[in-house]
């Protein structure tokens, strides 16, 4: 049997480029263009030549999206346990702590109260740099507790994801984070509050099949994979001959399983416009 | 309680366990009565901690080839069963079976993953691997019991939801959650039993109810020992070390709060002795339906909430 | 444009035997057998020889389902009035009071309360003899209350459909009969009594995309025409290809749309089981 | 009333046309309040019975090239609009289009039939002929809707669900049962507006509101003129003559009970000035909200059921 849960996603860019997995990260892997860090900074990392998106990080995209200031992170203290004492080719507290000090963040998943386009809304943001934006009990729990303050303040909650899935390492622990996060939205909805679910390159496996599936609307960046088992997988299991665009948004738009697929650069205003048609329904 | 050395060092083990339990922030089923004396009660029952050999033993056992697939349960258990067919929409998904059952004296409606017993039918029926039609499937019977308050009755034994083209561009992801939601929102009474191989998402689709059972040699997981392994082993000949580790056994779901009960299987296994195997699980659906059943439906929804809201252990 | 509700489907297997337009109703279109009546009567209308299901009309139907003597009609004087004085080559008036005169109906749908192997319920079944089972105002009407009795029995429909679709005759509405019946549904819903759908040869346009659809079980009888847009005019309007069994039980079947298919003998049995679970709700 | 000769004998003509209404057993829309008074000012403004002429006249408007399409009301009246795409399921159906709109200070949700203005957009949009998809996504906005107590508003204008193999294995008709069925359950307020052509159960699939409006020149009909003349005259030539039989004019769908109000067109009809139609559109729908806002949503769904179930002509 083969994992459905495949957290080895990478980048499929990456893939295609065959040995190139040592390209540096702001090489263009579709025009092969290269950029200073502020260069792609200033584009909000889209290739200016090809349009290509770049991944961005979770406080980048923060600032991306959120009126200046305005963002006030929650439960930034909270952290993975290791339930399991998980060890495997190394000890999972081992992994916590490096990939803590690799990128800044707690875990997965940042979360608080923000402004788009001067709507108030609560922002749940994850960060694939942290163990490939895993979902284990930190990144549950963090995005229940968004919920619960986006329907206390009766504000809209925009989710934007990026995960190779569930956290392996935390074992059934992970796996239970779908129904929790399922069960976060329901609350939500009974608060009568909006889901607005952005899906980024890679939205996969426990994330997708779990909240990011559940928005009121879902959009979508261009070229993002968004797959509940990755193109990898696939083809190991089936031998199926992929399309081209297996699992990309583009795929996804076609099949009707995304509301639109907003470049970045026109994804602060869309934001702004759908929190504007929610905030009026109270 | 009269003791005897070895009584004593088992209890001290208990109690060992127990203490570990309570430290952890497991906070499971709030108002579900008897918890902790009921959980005392089954890890009294198991006996000491799982070892390695023990967790591949259940491994083995849960996709042991003689194992009774949800149908055998059906024939042993119901008085009578009507299957139903059809996601309105597309397709029949052999994988999964639904159907209107008389269990215990009353209609129920059942779902079931549904693996094949030869080469012929576990291709028909995809190894228990479903499509996004299945668990469309699924969902039509939930709302169907829900309109008829009829308990609604799960059993999982999948190695996953089907990894394929057709049922990715189908939206596989989107519809494993969209049956948890519906699931979770049912207002009728709900049991679960993972019966064999509870594989990932593929499982808990279908497994967001107020009290979730396994079997004594059941597995539930987030992936398959081989896949584990293959990615973080980078070596799928490492599966007895993965499931050592991810710890995919019914003591360990307890445990860690992810299942309410377990449900003895008779000796040698529930592959061993199918008739003993569904009497002892219809006792099981039959005890947990009866304590969920009083509750007042918006209550009870609250619970299965707040039951699946607790899941997880991390430091604040 | 072409008609979407297509009343003049007949019989496919006529359609099928070209030229044979003048076949006996006795001679079966599948094996050439021929029979009397009343030993068609004796084997259910099923073909002994082929399993070729021939019509039934309502009463027949009626005999066939219930248990003998529980069935009790109402709405027996319900009429169809003309309110467009609608008249093509005819009046529909003229159209009318021959079809009773042929049928000895009133209008194309019995209904009444009876019981299947001793399991109460209403019985509300159409008759293709009666204007190709088209559905005007009388219909709807007499469905619509069946509908009302069964939830102030607090016990199951069960309807049986033959119908070609929607009756032109009465204009629009006649297809106000669709949201009608649909309504009628609900309220059935609403006092938690389940319908039993059993949709015979043909059932199609109007009455498929109503009630019939509805039913918490839906069953077909084997080889039955069950389209929204019969093959003829699928054909005409798209010159596509049509699969062999387009339309037929056993493509819906396989699509998802019928929960089984049951061959008559197996039927009243087959109602009276799915009777037991239902009335076990109350 | 001050009266002349001439208004006289319209006023005759009217009481006729009333007294002729209320011996029909139109037991339409209790609780519904000006009911009567409103048809007669409708009526009165709409004149005498419409010949077979008038009838055609709008069989013809209704289909024209240059009637403004759902697209191009939401561009007049909305103030903001965002499309939402895809059933979820399988793909997204052009011919049919839902989004978020601020419309009137507010957000509604709407759906309408969407037909191509070039050959195409017309090809694209399969001439606003529905497969089972598009209902699927009408059913999931309105769910949206109700989620979020929106009000929902119709657009329809369609020749009807498109009749080809593969909407047929999808389950056409089903789909627009469940999709009406989803619209009469719906506890928001709703109101569709017949825009050009109302083509039997893709149009009515969409069109279960609180209040259903059309337009001056657009058609409501269980079966196209011509389709009706091929059936019953043996010859789709015959469409004029099929048409003055069946009567799928405003007048007559108003005298029927079937719909509840006209929504005036500027002279020489919708093609002729879009903004002014999209105006005087507005205004309708503006009114017909108004009108059922207020209620209790139960009761509101009541009263929406009763309408529908009130419909029909019959001697008892
Ligand atoms: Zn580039
Ligand atoms: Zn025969």
């Amino acid at each position: 049997m083969e994992s459905r849960i495949d957290v080895t996603v990478e980048n499929r860019e990456g893939e295609r480029a065959e040995g190139d997995g040592k390209r540096h990260p702001n090489t263009c892997p579709r025009c092969h263009s290269h950029y200073r860090d502020d260069e792609l900074e200033q584009t909000l990392r889209v290739c200016p030549q090809c349009g290509h998106h770049f991944p961005v990080r979770a406080r980048e995209r923060i600032a991306q999206l959120a009126d200046r200031g305005t963002f006030a992170e929650e439960d930034a203290g909270l952290r993975s346990a290791d339930p399991l004492s998980f060890f495997d080719l190394r000890a999972y507290t081992d992994r916590l702590a490096e990939a803590e000090v690799a990128t800044g963040l707690g875990d997965a998943l940042i979360a608080g109260a923000a402004a788009i386009e001067r709507r108030p809304c609560e922002l749940a943001v994850m960060d694939f740099a942290f163990m490939g934006g895993s979902m284990g009990s930190t990144v549950g729990e963090k995005f229940a507790r968004a919920c619960d303050r986006a329907a206390s303040r009766q504000v809209p909650l925009v989710s934007v994801t990026a995960s190779g899935g569930a956290r392996m390492q935390e074992g059934i622990l992970s796996l239970m984070q779908l129904p929790k996060t399922v069960c976060a939205v329901d609350e939500l909805r009974e608060a009568r509050c909006a889901l607005i679910s952005i899906m980024t390159h890679p939205t996969t496996a426990g994330v997708l099949a779990s909240f990011a599936s559940l928005g009121d609307v879902i959009v979508s960046e261009p070229g993002a994979l968004l797959a509940f088992t990755g193109p990898r997988v696939v083809q190991q299991t089936t031998r199926e001959k992929l399309p081209d665009d297996f699992g990309l948004a583009e795929s996804n738009s076609r099949f009707g399983h995304v509301d639109a697929i907003v470049p970045r650069a026109e994804l602060r205003p869309f934001v702004g416009r759908l929190l504007a048609m929610f905030l009026q329904a109270q | 309680m009269s003791e005897s050395p070895s009584s004593q060092a088992e209890e001290l083990k208990l109690r060992e366990r127990l203490a570990k339990l309570r430290d952890l922030p497991l906070l499971r089923g709030v108002g579900v009565s008897g918890e902790m004396s009921r959980l005392k009660r089954q890890l009294d029952r198991m006996g000491s901690e799982p070892s390695a050999d023990d967790v591949w033993h259940s491994v083995e056992l849960a996709r042991h080839q003689d194992r009774p697939y949800t149908l055998d349960y059906v024939e042993r258990i119901c008085e009578d069963f009507v299957e139903l067919h059809g996601d309105r929409a597309l397709a029949d998904d052999p994988a999964i079976v639904a159907g209107l059952a008389r269990f215990d004296g009353r209609t129920v409606v059942l779902v079931g993953h549904q693996k094949g017993r030869d080469i012929r039918e576990r291709t028909h029926r995809n190894f228990g691997m479903t499509y996004p039609e299945g668990y469309r499937k699924a969902m039509r019977v939930m709302e169907l019991a829900d309109r008829h308050r009829f308990p609604f009755v799960t059993l999982v034994d999948t190695p996953g939801a089907y990894p394929g083209v057709t049922a990715e561009q189908h939206g596989q992801g989107g519809w494993i959650a969209r049956c948890q939601l519906t699931m979770v929102r049912l207002a009728v009474p709900s049991v679960t039993c993972v019966i064999g191989e509870g594989g990932s998402g593929g499982a808990v689709a279908i497994a967001i109810a107020d009290r979730v059972l396994m079997q004594e040699n059941a597995i539930y997981s987030v992936i398959s020992p081989e896949g584990c392994a293959a990615i973080l082993w980078r070596d799928a000949g490492e599966a007895k070390k993965a499931a050592a580790a991810f710890k995919p056994d019914a003591a360990h779901c307890l445990e860690l709060g992810v299942v309410d009960g377990i449900v003895p299987e008779p000796a040698g296994g529930a592959p061993a002795d199918h008739d003993e195997a569904a009497r002892l699980l219809a006792e099981s659906l039959r005890a947990a339906l009866a304590e969920v059943e009083p509750l007042d439906p918006e209550e009870r929804r609250r619970q299965r909430r707040r039951r699946f809201r607790a899941m997880g252990v991390y430091l604040e």
